[in-house]
């Protein structure tokens, strides 16, 4: 477990922490909120080649000890972000890495090269594993095979370092890890939200109007970490975490599995300051250690 | 998602503050009205309209933050004024005097006020909002649809007409009802909210022409409230949806795609 | 949904619930305890050919929110399961369906075969999701060609009925429900723990030896309700819920989502008799419902 | 697993019952006494070594019980004497007189009590369960290996000595520093508990032959606490493992593999 600072795709970072696609946009509103402090870099929401409207709402519905959403990938498109999102953006303080989204294999490496021509994004993250959408998201994930051949083809349209986010829904996350390093991927993201619903039991009915959605919580925390672990195991690429972080003991216990980099979603949706908290926390719990070993896990 | 969907200010100004609870109140059981302290900071940018997300102590569960209208600011406080439906509000509702909320804010757009008579019309706790409109500007008559919502609301001298479905608080019927005398034509704005089937109902009424001078204060099922999550949709006219967080919560009648919204 | 009476196999029931494999024993002890009222059934710790001593202790983790199981199929091995457990349970008040594990895809069929020499099992859930041992387990339940193989094994050697017990960890789910109902299985259960983890940030180290472990909690409730729908939806035979139930809604919930029966596991530990504290709570429920609608989901 | 497997008894003998807190004591910091109503249908069975499970209010997190040494029984009470260590036992000492806990006892096999003189070794709060082992049989000399932990047991006049690492309580030592001078062959019985490499090393130097005199309270990370779980093992000297809540936690010493034996 590395205790800074961190390093991921040759720069050094004094956080370890990064924000979650689709939980803190592109950045900016929380850089005017004063609020990026202690964050390395931020993954924006899934950008997809044509702009979409999103899920019919609600999109939110809470549960009783988690969270389950179906945006759906809503987004104005890759050349509406271009037009306007990224040129905002050169102006975050931190890295800007750009989530993508499609609806077929070849989606991705368009998206990806479009986005190349601006020199704001330092990377990418490739999204394979969205509970939300019928065509792609998930499918992708769940077939190594396929997870293999998007990542050639992304790894063909840019020489920008991208990260491919993997399912825990279907498949077997492990072999589609070692199937995006096969393919060219230069990290992968660990995970997403699982999927998950909730029934109201006095109607039958599902407030999603898909039914299911992806969910989250603090509670999932040691589904990451397993996973993390696992994956860690199989790929010699970076491993960055996604799900579960509420605690800078979240934070610790990720990279303490393996994790390069660890991602904060949900939370930022109860506390937008969180990365600052956290880091502030890991530095707190890292003084106290005296002798802190340096192992990745059993 | 660019710096224009947001409401126009200056950068920092939504914060997350821990915010003490100087006085709780509840008059009528499971409507409580709390006040919070605040500096000039928070209450310069608290303009009608606007809102707060307050943290549920003592946490994690529920996960996010439940959001609530600026009722009525005073010199060094504000006032939220809500009804226990579940489990975060009633949480809320244990919130004792002394201790205190992490609360961010003021977010979203507010009333846009540019002069005029207000004719006020409220279904439920939507009417939560309308003291502190009536504190910024001209009401002329607040028409509300909850047991005993004039009293509670404290529109300072405004005129206000009420109804409840089951007469419990003198007339029984609809707001839709409270209607028929109305002079619109004497108010340049109109001020809406509550739940989005009698909204819809209040839309009717309206009369042709005039429906440009409705300002919707919308309610959505929240994540983050500032902006990013996309889960607060709004279905928009011009299609697509609105973010009620940052594209409202108020929002211009006409920019609502009426037939789609369906409402929390 | 079913309101109550339940069916399952052709006998009615006056509690949907059922007491989850591995948490119950064979019911001896709960019966001791005067605690079997409100159980429907119990399903048995899992039961294998040999005799397994389980794996290396620590065997149960406790996490912010959930708990780690690494039992690994501890349990006398079915020859002595016939000579004294079964015998034993012939006094229970309540149906016995026997958990069965297996190494490899002949023995869940030797295992059955051997246990239909007692007059006590009613039925089998056919284990072949366990998340605690290398051989078998997930790994079975994975591949829906291998499901439907050893649900065709065992429906050959038995004429009582069995419910294959799916794996949420990897694979399709639902593939899998559909190849069991293909090769025989007279319903499915919806599903296991969840691969999970927990690691000291301090040490490195991870309390089980295994490293991973079995992950469960009411959090996973929403994960347990999607899994049961969509199962729901691709087969015909009857879905038995198990994960997350911590309450008498999550049990109207799971049932509306499509379960014919409820299992609770984890709460058990918390709560001996929740079986009974669970079918009065959902009785009140019902009671004060009018117009119940008969939805199965969305 | 079949029923010779579990402690004699009659059927319900074991029960999960609410009860009163009647007394809340921290003579020490950090280690708590609390005194819990009951009844003969509970007394009659809290023999010497057996234990309860006690749920962690408000819930649901932690999620499993938390096992105790049933310390002491009063007529109409009993104790438990615990250390504050995790989040259970912090949430459980904050527990208030006059409040109500729900407990599932008594559980497990206790000591084996044939007549004779005992002498207690203990190490940490596993000597909670003697002053019950002294309300029951006749126990000579106490040898502990806790700061303050001869106060705390409370063993009513037996002879009692003890030793801390850090020498807080007296000579600072381990408790093995203690047994040169004992008289082992005195002692029909041994009861022994602490930290498993505590008790290793004792049971080094507890003389040739004696060693079967020596019962064991053990400790494991328990789920259920009655049996059904397996994930209380202790590993068995005759091969695989034994459970903590149900073969013990009282066992034998030579029942034990001790070389296997990590603790929890
Ligand atoms: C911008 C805005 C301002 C609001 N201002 C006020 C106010 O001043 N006073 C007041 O009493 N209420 C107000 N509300 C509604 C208030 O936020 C909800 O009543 C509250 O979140 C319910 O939380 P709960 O945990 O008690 O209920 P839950 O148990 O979560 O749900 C109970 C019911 O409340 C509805 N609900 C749940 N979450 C939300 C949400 N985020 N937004 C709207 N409805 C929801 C659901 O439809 C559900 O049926 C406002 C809502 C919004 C969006
Ligand atoms: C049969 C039995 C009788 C016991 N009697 C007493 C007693 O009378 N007084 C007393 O102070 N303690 C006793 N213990 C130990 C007590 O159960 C633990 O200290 C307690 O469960 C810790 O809970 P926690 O949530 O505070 O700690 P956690 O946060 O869960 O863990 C803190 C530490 O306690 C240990 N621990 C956690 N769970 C258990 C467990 N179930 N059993 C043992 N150790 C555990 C872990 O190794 C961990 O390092 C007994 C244990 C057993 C098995
Ligand atoms: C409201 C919401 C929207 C999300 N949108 C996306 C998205 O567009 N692309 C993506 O890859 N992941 C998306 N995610 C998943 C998160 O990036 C993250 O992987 C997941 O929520 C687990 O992490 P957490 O527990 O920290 O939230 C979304 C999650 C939430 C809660
Ligand atoms: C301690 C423990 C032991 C278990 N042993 C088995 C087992 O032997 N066979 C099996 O099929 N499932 C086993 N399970 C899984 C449960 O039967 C159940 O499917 C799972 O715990 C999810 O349900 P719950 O949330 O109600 O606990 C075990 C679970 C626990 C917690
Ligand atoms: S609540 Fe998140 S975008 Fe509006
Ligand atoms: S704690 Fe469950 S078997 Fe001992």
């Amino acid at each position: 477990m590395e205790t800074g600072p961190w390093t991921l795709w040759g720069r050094e970072y004094d956080s370890p922490l990064m924000l979650a696609s689709g939980t803190a946009g592109f950045g900016l509103e929380l850089m005017e909120m004063g609020m990026l402090a202690g964050v390395a870099a931020v993954v924006s929401k899934a950008t997809t080649l044509l702009p979409r409207d999103g899920n019919v709402p609600p999109r939110i519905v809470e549960t009783r000890y988690g969270l389950l959403n179906s945006v759906g990938l809503a987004n104005p498109g890759v050349e509406e972000v271009l037009a306007s999102v990224l040129p905002a953006a050169s102006r975050l303080p931190v890295p800007l890495i750009v989530n993508v989204a499609g609806d077929t294999v070849e989606d991705y490496a368009s998206v990806v090269e479009r986005l190349d021509s601006s020199p704001v994004p330092v990377g990418y993250e490739i999204n394979v594993s969205c509970p939300n959408v019928s065509a792609g998201g998930a499918a992708f994930g769940a077939s190594p095979s396929t997870v293999e051949e998007v990542s050639r083809l992304v790894a063909a349209a840019t020489r920008r370092p991208f990260s491919v986010k993997l399912t825990p829904n279907e498949g077997s996350m492990v072999e589609s890890a070692a199937a995006a390093e096969e393919g060219g991927a230069s990290a992968v993201t660990v995970c997403n939200t699982f999927l998950g619903m909730t029934v109201d039991w006095r109607t039958g009915e599902a407030p999603l109007k898909r039914g299911v959605g992806g969910y989250s919580s603090p509670a999932l925390l040691p589904l990451t970490v397993a996973r993390v672990h696992l994956t860690r195991r199989a790929v010699g690429i970076p491993v960055l975490a996604s799900g579960g972080v509420g605690s800078p003991e979240d934070v610790l216990e990720l990279l303490a599995a393996g994790a390069t980099m660890v991602q904060v979603g949900t939370w930022l949706m109860r506390r937008p300051g969180a990365a600052l908290e956290l880091l502030e926390g890991v530095r707190e719990l890292l003084d106290g250690l005296r002798g802190f070993p340096d192992g990745t896990g059993t | 998602m660019t710096g224009s969907d947001r409401p126009a200010g200056v950068p920092g100004m939504i914060r997350d503050r821990m915010m003490s609870v100087t006085r709780r109140r509840e008059d009528v059981p499971g409507i409580v009205r709390l006040e919070l302290q605040a500096g000039p900071d928070f209450l310069d940018e608290a303009s009608p309209g606007r809102f707060v997300q307050v943290e549920i102590p003592p946490g994690p569960f529920p996960l996010v933050r439940r959001p609530f209208t600026i009722s009525r600011i005073g010199p060094s406080s504000f006032e939220l004024l809500f009804e226990v439906r579940g489990r975060g509000t009633e949480a809320l509702a244990a919130t004792e005097t002394g201790s205190s909320l992490r609360v961010l804010g003021p977010l979203g757009r507010g009333y846009a006020l540019d002069g005029g008579r207000w004719l006020l019309i409220g279904g439920g706790m939507g009417a939560a909002g309308f003291p502190r409109l009536c504190q910024a500007a001209d009401c002329g008559l607040a028409v509300l649809g909850a047991s005993s919502a004039c009293r509670l609301t404290d529109l300072s001298g405004v005129p206000c007409t009420s109804i409840t479905e089951d007469g419990s608080s003198g007339r029984a019927g609809l707001v839709t009802d409270l209607l028929d005398g109305v002079p619109w034509e004497h108010f340049a704005n109109i001020a809406l909210c509550g739940p989005v089937a009698m909204m819809k109902a209040v839309m009717e009424r309206v009369p042709p022409g005039l429906s440009g001078r409705v300002q919707v204060s919308a309610e959505a099922r929240m994540g983050c409230g500032w902006g990013v999550c996309e889960g607060c949709s709004v279905p928009a006219a011009a299609g697509g949806y609105l973010k009620c967080c940052t594209d409202g919560p108020v929002i211009p009648a006409g920019r609502i795609d009426w037939e789609r919204w369906e409402g929390v």
